[in-house]
């Protein structure tokens, strides 16, 4: 019988940069890639976070929006995303539905256990994200790099998030306010996680930035 | 780049889509001829034109219609496939 | 300096006459009229002329001569197919080219570099033997080697393809060559020329007339000519003549693309293709790098260029070559290729009578220009298609014969 | 001497940073913001490089990026453009294509023997004898290039954005800057760009000796730093456009891809030498490129010389020429007629001899044609364009201006579908329609007079505003009014030729009229026989002089010619900066540095990475993979199978859906079975195969060849739209990873970590459970594929490292051991099975490969059904059938795709699967053959690569002794 934690699908390129590890939601995470000093320096520049130890909750089928309302989750527009208390609920497009706890959040869990009547024609979607959280002064010029669309302010709007290519693979990208500053979130099928994070640290670093570890964002939560 | 407006996801570049072919009638495989059969599989309406073709948008999985002038490499509409009198 | 040149320097005259007359006003009838004034259209001209003694045939060009795929391609001339018809048609078609600037009179700059398809996976390695072994089968000199041979052949490609790919060995093949492309066309069109050919430069086909199933004329730019056989030869043009017959092909029309470097001294002596990088170059007489890529990806008629191709193509060839970085790309251009489902040509007889197709020609149409126009000559001389193009026929589709290029999906310039 | 001015205002040059350098072994010192060649002028070096045919000495000509005839190498990089690359402190320049150096080139010979080289000459010699072509040829390509290539340089990553705004401008000239300007006060965002150091363009260098240019750049300048919505890029060129306004823009570091919602070029002109003998000696340059010596970079063109031209920008160039001190022995103009009003008053003024109605006959050369020395000045008749040789008069200079005349630089409107027209009343090609959201504006645009092509750039902004769906008042631009800036045909025919047309190539007027002797009178077919324009400057000084000369040839107007087609690049652009960072996006499965730390060799499977075979010390591959396979016949292996696609049907209409999408049977599957999964295309190929277990009564698992995973499931996508079933898809090839532990021990070791009954008995072959191992809920299937007893444990992704680390320890007392994907190829073999892809090709059908069991004819409809349906009418022409080698095969090992030949020596088929197996003690594989020898016990013959033919016997799999049942049918 195992016991370990599970594992972030960024592991295998987290490796070689020796992070202190904690384990959080059950899985083990990067708490810190340097002293709190250096990746405050990272996050001020182009900080890169592995936030994939949230929990997650992905649902579609024939009455998914009904099936959500009657477990109390607040449907977004398609392409749009809320907050509902500690959770992300995103709607990928018109029919999938990705709820993301964060530090607090406890929707997934209900959700998880929530009946799923035959009748209602809803299936749960297996994920295995590699969630990263992005930010700093050099974002912009980084998915200048990675994307061919504009992600900037007046493009990627407040609620909106865009399904896209980066670095050549399909990602999710939002923008969320996070302790009063701009956070960019990208969610990637992880077995593409450890490529992106590679490809991100690679061109971070030029500018400064580079990774850090959960515990940049959440310190007050660990 | 050539842009291309997917229904459900915008206006995207395109190394987003997977070109999916045009759209064509299958003929009832139970009463064609072998000779309809085998035009239908490989022959293809190859004069350019405003044709209806299948696209897929990578990101987001979403198969969609697009009409598109092969000549002109211009896009006339874009639709789900089915929802044609929506748009 | 060669005495050929000595008379330029003595007369006061230039003494060289016009490669082909200028025709404007067509005849009301021909015996042939080929559609398409490009290598195989003049091809076919020609040998109709030389060898049939056909010589009252009109081709009618839209644009000038050799203006279209004839002049958009990377030139390379090979017959290192995977199956044996192939091998044997391209083949036949590289015994031609050997012989074409003597027969022709003109120096078609036909240089035989040898050519490498590497293989970085090893199912592409499979693949090479495969095809090397076809080869061998037939009589062609093509075979598997390792990457120090390919080191020897071209010391300055990194094998490890920058870490990205790794280059695990290659099909060489001996008789690989380059030629000047305009010149294949120009010389045919000289040689139809001086056999009693008229070529129509900006004379569009209209239509084409045909009654009862049997072709009577053509509709042109020029006015309607009368006419029993039509040959259409027409790359990146085929289903819209064939539509004027009504005759269904399984051809679509993608673009393909090329670029060009500025000019270098002389460091690249082979022909090198990469399937998996998608990338052909070899080094043009000029000193140019000439580089070419796969299709584009969706049906497109018109020759736009795309920056994501050359994008895509420069990576690849600073994978093999890193020191190339501040070596510059002068042109790119496109072309617009017939594809069909089995990467092989569609040649031969159509269902209506009088109506001769040489068309599908995707991306390995220039290699073929001698062979091709031969043959359709016999074709059309004889109304019978000879062996050696019947697994090129257009009814094979109907009949679920496709030719087994289709095994090899591989870049096949 | 030095040619360096005293201080200019605005200069380019940082006169407090000198540079020191070397050209072709001297010292030469120059400032910061100095060219190659702005330096070396300065210094009084003339003869900076060679012609390419002729190996001529050249000098500057434009000193605007298209005087290619200057190239050096500082021995780390070649063909850098002398006229506008920076010169840096340190640079060891030489000219390329030079033998012996540029002043001694031995090559200059070559000029002698013009005569012998006439247009086209290496199509006319050479090939006969055909033995001696490549000598010839030999000689031919090494006198061709120019440069040498470094093979040394380093790869240099260069980075590529992609930038988004409203508008963008190209050229910052006083028409862009004001457009900018305007755009920017309407709110736009407007990226402007233009390929110069410093923004300007013609206020720059254009002034005819008066500061006002100057301070109304200043101005202009002052203006665009007030307007955050203005990003200005110097240095910077648009390379090209591509479809829907997309403009590279390259840049010393990198390019950005600018998408912008609508594009003004303005991009003005290129100025156009007139043609006349001895065009191109050192110190003969347009009339521009002295201005921009004197202003841009304070250095003197020349001493004394003349001006040629035929228009008005002459008079300027005279004036500019005086302000900076040089003697201006004459202006020299084509035009009966001269010029008139105040430019040719002040020319008067400053006491300069006009000459109407002449032209220069010939400029006379220095020594080895190192300079100018003089020039024979005579009669023009500009209307038949002759030159009265009896009236010559010779003037004494060291440098000629040449002012005839404008191209505009319209590659990029060219490029974007632009339809020009000759303007008659410039002389030059203008846009006549242009594409949606595409603009031009000022001289590119047939527009001459300052005022004019800033009101120019003001209506090209008030246009894009209303393609974008602003509004915007129209603004009206005069029409051109006076004498054309540019002469309808500045040739001057000389008997002796070396009136140059074309500098890149060489190319003199009677090249032409000799190329369209011989039938090449079409502009397309001309430039491909004279290659005009297809140097390195792309045509930038030589297509429009083309242009007019076949149209005089032909005896039409030049539209009547047309132009032709520009393509990108604008200017020649560098691979690194095109090929820039690569991305190569590849997968992981969640026990990837697992397999690293237990000395996994890897290797790409599609867009994975994953274990070959794990090395071991001293060890073969080969020997490893024996090994690896072994453990799995005699104990238990386990490999990482996480590459295998996984999608789950969901949906009362699952079953029915995987009835219509392959060839089996599904209906009546029960919940807990797994069925083999073959999927065909619409023609009848085989394209993938894989299973599918019911774990639900509306839920399928279906697995997928690891390649074939997102084509896969974009076909059921794809169908599943068409056929409206109530079905949901989802991928989960990424959210569960699996691993197949396989092997007579697989039961014993995986009971250890699990409760359930995992027995034979309970859990027999191609069945499903679901089951808790090491404490993680896991799908399991009973697969058959590389041993009898196998399962697959499929795990959600982030629990898989643990359960498989689980499993490796509670095997490791029965010797459990990993394999990788090499091993299993060789155990599916043993086992008889046939990979998709591998064993079959873009052409196989069901019948080829004895797959007839897996497809149920008697549905109403499958993809591919209809198809084989006629396919089945037709004789096979090749089966793959199982064999062996002899025992004891000792002889040369046949390859896979070595062929199988008959008795008469056809071809019958091939090898696609061969190997040795030791639990077998034989050579086994899967081989097409004549479809007359497939009964076991057949013997057919493989063609090995040595030519040798090697026996082999067609057998039954499986290969390996079957402890219960026969082959999988």
């Amino acid at each position: 019988m195992t016991t370990a934690p599970q594992q972030t699908p960024v592991a295998s390129a987290q490796q070689r940069l020796s992070p202190k590890m904690t384990v959080a939601h059950g899985m083990e995470i990067p708490l810190e890639f340097s002293s709190a000093e250096i990746e405050h320096k990272r996050k001020v520049n182009l900080g890169v976070c592995d936030v994939s130890c949230f929990p997650r909750f992905g649902v579609k089928g024939r009455n998914v929006v009904q099936w959500l309302q009657e477990n109390k989750v607040d449907i977004p527009e398609p392409n749009s995303w809320v907050q509902q208390g500690e959770s992300l609920v995103l709607r990928l497009g018109n029919g999938e539905f990705l709820v993301e706890d964060q530090f607090e959040g406890k929707l997934c869990a209900a959700l998880d256990e929530a009946v799923m009547p035959e009748a209602y024609g809803v299936y749960k979607i297996r994920r295995n994200d590699a969630a990263l959280m992005l930010s700093g002064s050099h974002v912009q010029e980084l998915f200048s790099e990675i994307c061919a669309i504009d992600l900037r302010d007046g493009a990627l709007l407040p609620g909106k998030l865009v399904m896209t290519q980066m670095a050549g693979i399909s990602a999710t990208v939002l923008r969320q306010k996070f302790n009063g500053e701009d956070v960019f979130r990208i969610w990637c099928d992880g077995t593409y996680g450890s490529y992106l994070w590679d490809t991100l640290l690679e061109i971070a670093e030029e500018s400064g930035g580079g990774a850090v570890g959960l515990s940049c964002y959440y310190k007050e939560m660990l | 780049m050539k842009l291309l407006k997917c229904p459900v996801n915008g206006e995207r570049p395109l190394s987003e889509f997977v070109f999916g072919g045009e759209v064509r009638e299958m003929p009832d495989p139970n009463t064609c001829s072998d000779q309809e059969w085998a035009a239908y599989v490989h022959y293809r309406n190859g004069a350019p034109g405003m044709k209806k073709e299948w696209w897929y948008h990578g990101p987001s999985g979403t198969w969609f219609i697009a009409e598109r002038d092969t000549m002109l490499d211009e896009v006339a509409r874009t639709y789900l496939y089915g929802q044609e009198e929506k748009q | 300096m060669p005495l050929r040149l000595l008379k330029y320097a003595l007369s006061r005259e230039h003494p060289a006459p016009r490669f082909f007359r200028a025709c404007e006003k067509p005849k009301d009838s021909y015996d042939v009229v080929i559609i398409g004034g490009g290598g195989h259209g003049l091809a076919a001209a020609y040998y109709l002329a030389k060898d049939h003694g056909i010589t009252n045939v009109a081709v009618l060009e839209r644009g000038y001569i050799g203006g279209g795929n004839t002049g958009r391609n990377t030139t390379i001339v090979r017959s290192n197919y995977l199956t044996p018809e192939g091998v044997n048609f391209y083949n036949a078609s590289v015994k031609l080219f050997e012989d074409l600037s003597q027969d022709l009179n003109l120096n078609l700059f036909y240089s035989t570099r040898g050519h490498f398809t590497l293989a970085h996976t090893e199912s592409a390695m499979r693949t090479m033997r495969w095809r090397a072994e076809v080869n061998k089968h037939v009589g062609v000199e093509s075979y598997v080697v390792g990457p120090d041979e390919i080191s020897k052949a071209c010391p300055q490609l990194d094998i490890s393809c920058s870490g990205q790919a790794p280059i695990l060995g290659a099909l060489y093949h001996a008789p690989g060559s380059v030629a000047r492309h305009d010149a294949v066309a120009w010389g045919y069109a000289r040689g139809a020329d001086q056999r009693g050919v008229e070529i129509y430069q900006n004379t569009e086909v209209t239509g084409i007339d045909v009654q009862g199933g049997k072709v009577r004329g053509v509709h042109t730019s020029r006015g309607y000519i009368a006419t029993n056989k039509v040959l259409s030869a027409v790359a990146g043009f085929t289903p819209r003549v064939c539509k004027m017959v009504d005759v269904q092909t399984p051809i679509v029309i993608q673009p393909l693309q090329a670029c060009v470097s500025e000019p270098m001294k002389p460091w690249l002596d082979t022909i090198l293709v990469s399937g998996s990088l998608h990338v052909y170059v070899s080094q043009s007489s000029r000193g140019e790098l000439v580089m070419g890529s796969s299709l584009d990806p969706y049906e497109v008629h018109s020759t736009r260029s795309s920056l994501d191709f050359v994008e895509g193509l420069t990576s690849h060839i600073l994978d093999m070559f890193p020191f190339l970085s501040n070596v510059k790309i002068v042109r790119q251009w496109a072309g617009m290729a017939d594809i069909t489902p089995d990467f092989a040509p569609i040649m031969g007889k159509t269902p209506v009578d009088g109506f001769y197709l040489d068309a599908g020609w995707g991306t390995w149409g220039f290699k073929a220009t001698p062979i091709s126009g031969k043959s359709m000559a016999e074709t059309i001389a004889k109304d019978k298609a000879p062996e050696l193009i019947h697994s090129f026929r257009l009814s094979r589709f109907e009949e679920y014969e496709l030719t087994g290029e289709k095994g090899a999906a591989s870049v096949g310039h | 001497m030095s040619m360096r001015l005293p201080k200019q205002n605005g200069e380019w040059i940082n006169r407090s940073k000198p540079v020191k350098f070397t050209f072709e072994g001297a010292n030469f010192e120059g400032y910061e913001g100095d060219t190659i060649s702005s330096a070396l002028w300065a210094g009084n070096e003339r003869i900076l490089g060679r012609s390419f045919k002729y190996h001529r000495p050249r000098g500057v000509l434009s000193l605007a990026n298209h005087d290619v005839n200057v190239m050096v190498t500082d021995t780390v990089d070649t063909n850098m453009r002398g006229d506008v690359v920076a010169v840096k402190a340190g640079m060891k320049l030489t000219a390329v294509n030079t033998e012996g150096g540029v002043r001694n080139d031995r090559s200059r010979y070559i000029d002698k023997m013009a005569k012998l080289l006439p247009v086209g000459f290496y199509y006319k010699a050479f090939h006969t004898p055909k033995s001696m072509f490549p000598f010839w040829e030999n000689i031919i390509r090494k006198a061709a290039g120019l440069g040498v290539v470094n093979f040394e340089y380093p790869r240099i990553l260069k980075r590529k954005t992609h930038r988004h705004c409203d508008l963008l401008i190209v050229g910052a000239g006083p028409t862009g800057l004001t457009a900018a300007i305007v755009a920017a006060k309407n709110g736009l965002e407007v990226v402007i760009v233009d390929e110069n150091a410093q923004a300007g363009g013609s206020l720059t260098y254009d002034r005819a000796g008066s500061p006002e240019p100057l301070s109304q750049l200043q101005e202009l300048m002052a203006e665009v730093a007030r307007h955050s919505n203005i990003t200005l890029m110097t240095g910077s060129y648009a390379a090209g456009y591509y479809t829907d306004h997309l403009v590279p823009i390259v840049r010393p570091d990198g390019i950005v891809k600018v998408r912008a919602r609508a594009v003004i070029v303005a991009s003005g002109v290129f100025e156009q030498p007139p043609v006349f003998r001895n065009n191109d000696l050192p110190g003969v340059m347009l009339g521009s490129a002295a201005q921009r010596l004197i202003y841009r970079y304070a250095v003197k063109p020349f001493n004394n010389g003349v001006v040629v031209t035929a228009n008005a920008h002459g008079y300027r160039v005279a004036l500019d020429l005086l302000q900076a001190g040089c003697k201006v022995s004459a202006v020299i103009d084509l035009r009966a007629n001269g010029e008139s009003g105040p430019l040719a008053a002040e020319v008067a003024r400053k006491g300069v001899a006009v000459r109407k109605g002449s032209c220069i006959y010939e400029v006379l050369p220095q020594a080895g044609n190192m300079g100018v020395r003089g020039v024979q000045v005579c009669n023009y008749d500009e209307e038949r364009a002759e030159a009265d040789a009896s009236s010559i008069e010779t003037i004494e200079c060291d440098g000629v201006a040449m002012c005839a005349g404008w191209a505009p630089a319209a590659a990029l409107l060219y490029q974007a579908g632009t339809a020009m027209r000759y303007d008659n009343e410039v002389h030059q090609f203008v846009p006549n329609r242009l594409p949606e959201g595409v603009f031009a504006a000022g001289k590119v645009n047939g527009v001459y007079k300052l005022e004019d092509r800033m009101h120019d750039g003001a209506r090209a902004v008030a246009e894009a505003m209303r393609h974008l769906g602003m509004d915007a008042p129209a603004v009206t631009v005069a029409a051109h009014a006076g004498a054309a800036p540019s002469h309808p045909y500045p040739v001057v025919p000389h008997p002796n030729a070396k009136n140059f047309v074309d500098f890149d190539e060489d190319l003199q007027v009677k090249d032409f009229i000799n190329a369209a002797k011989e039938g090449f009178d079409n502009i397309e077919l001309m430039k491909r026989f004279t290659t005009v324009g297809m140097g390195p400057s792309q045509g930038k000084h030589s297509n429009m002089n083309a242009i007019r000369i076949l149209a005089r040839i032909r005896g039409v107007a030049p539209e009547k010619i047309g132009t032709t087609t520009a393509r990108p690049f604008f200017h020649p652009t560098p691979i690194g900066h095109l090929g820039g960072r690569s991305f190569h996006p590849h997968r992981v499965t969640a026990m990837h540095s697992w397999h690293k730390a237990a000395g996994a060799v890897l290797s790409e499977g599609g867009v994975w990475v994953r274990p070959a075979y794990y090395a071991k010390p001293g060890m073969s591959a080969q020997d490893i993979v024996q090994d690896e396979a072994m453990s799995v016949r005699t104990s238990a292996g386990m490999i990482d199978a996480s590459t295998l696609g996984k999608i789950e049907i969901c949906g009362p209409d699952a079953s029915h859906f995987l009835e219509r999408f392959y060839t089996g049977s599904y209906g009546s599957q029960k919940v807990g079975e797994i069925r083999f999964a073959l999927l065909l295309d619409e023609a009848g190929v085989v394209v993938d195969d894989g299973v599918a277990a019911r774990i639900a009564d509306d839920k399928f698992y279906v697995s997928t060849n690891t390649a074939n995973a997102a084509p896969v499931y974009r076909e059921m996508q794809r169908w599943l739209q068409k056929w409206k079933l109530n079905v949901w898809l989802i991928n989960v090839t990424g959210a569960y990873a699996a691993m197949n532990l396989a092997g007579p021990n697989a039961c014993k070791i995986l009971s250890k970590l699990t409760s359930d009954d995992i027995s034979e008995k309970a859990f027999p072959a191609s069945h499903f459970m679901e089951a808790k191992v090491a404490g993680v809920t896991a799908r399991i299937l009973r697969v058959n594929f590389v041993a009898e007893q196998a399962y697959e444990i499929h795990v959600p992704a982030p629990q898989a490292r643990a359960v498989w680390e689980a499993i490796m320890e509670a095997g490791a007392q029965e010797g459990l051991r990993p394999f990788g994907t090499d091993a299993q190829r060789l155990l599916r073999l043993e086992m008889g099975n046939h990979l998709v892809s591998h064993d079959t090709d873009g052409l196989t059908n069901p019948f080829e490969i004895g797959a007839e069991w897996a497809l149920r004819m008697g549905k109403p409809f499958f993809v591919g059904q209809r198809s084989l349906k006629i396919i089945a009418k037709r004789s096979v022409t090749k089966r793959l059938v199982p064999y062996m080698l002899d025992e004891g095969y000792s002889g040369e090992m046949p390859q896979e795709c070595n062929l199988v030949i008959n008795a008469s020596g056809e071809i019958k088929g091939r090898v696609t699967s061969i190997a040795f197996s030791r639990s077998v003690g034989r050579v086994i594989g899967f081989a097409y053959v004549d479809p007359a020898d497939v009964a076991p016990g057949s013997r057919f013959q493989i063609r090995a690569d040595s030519g040798a033919m090697v026996n082999a016997t067609v057998v039954k799999t499986p290969f390996i002794k079957s402890s219960n049942e026969g082959d999988q049918a």
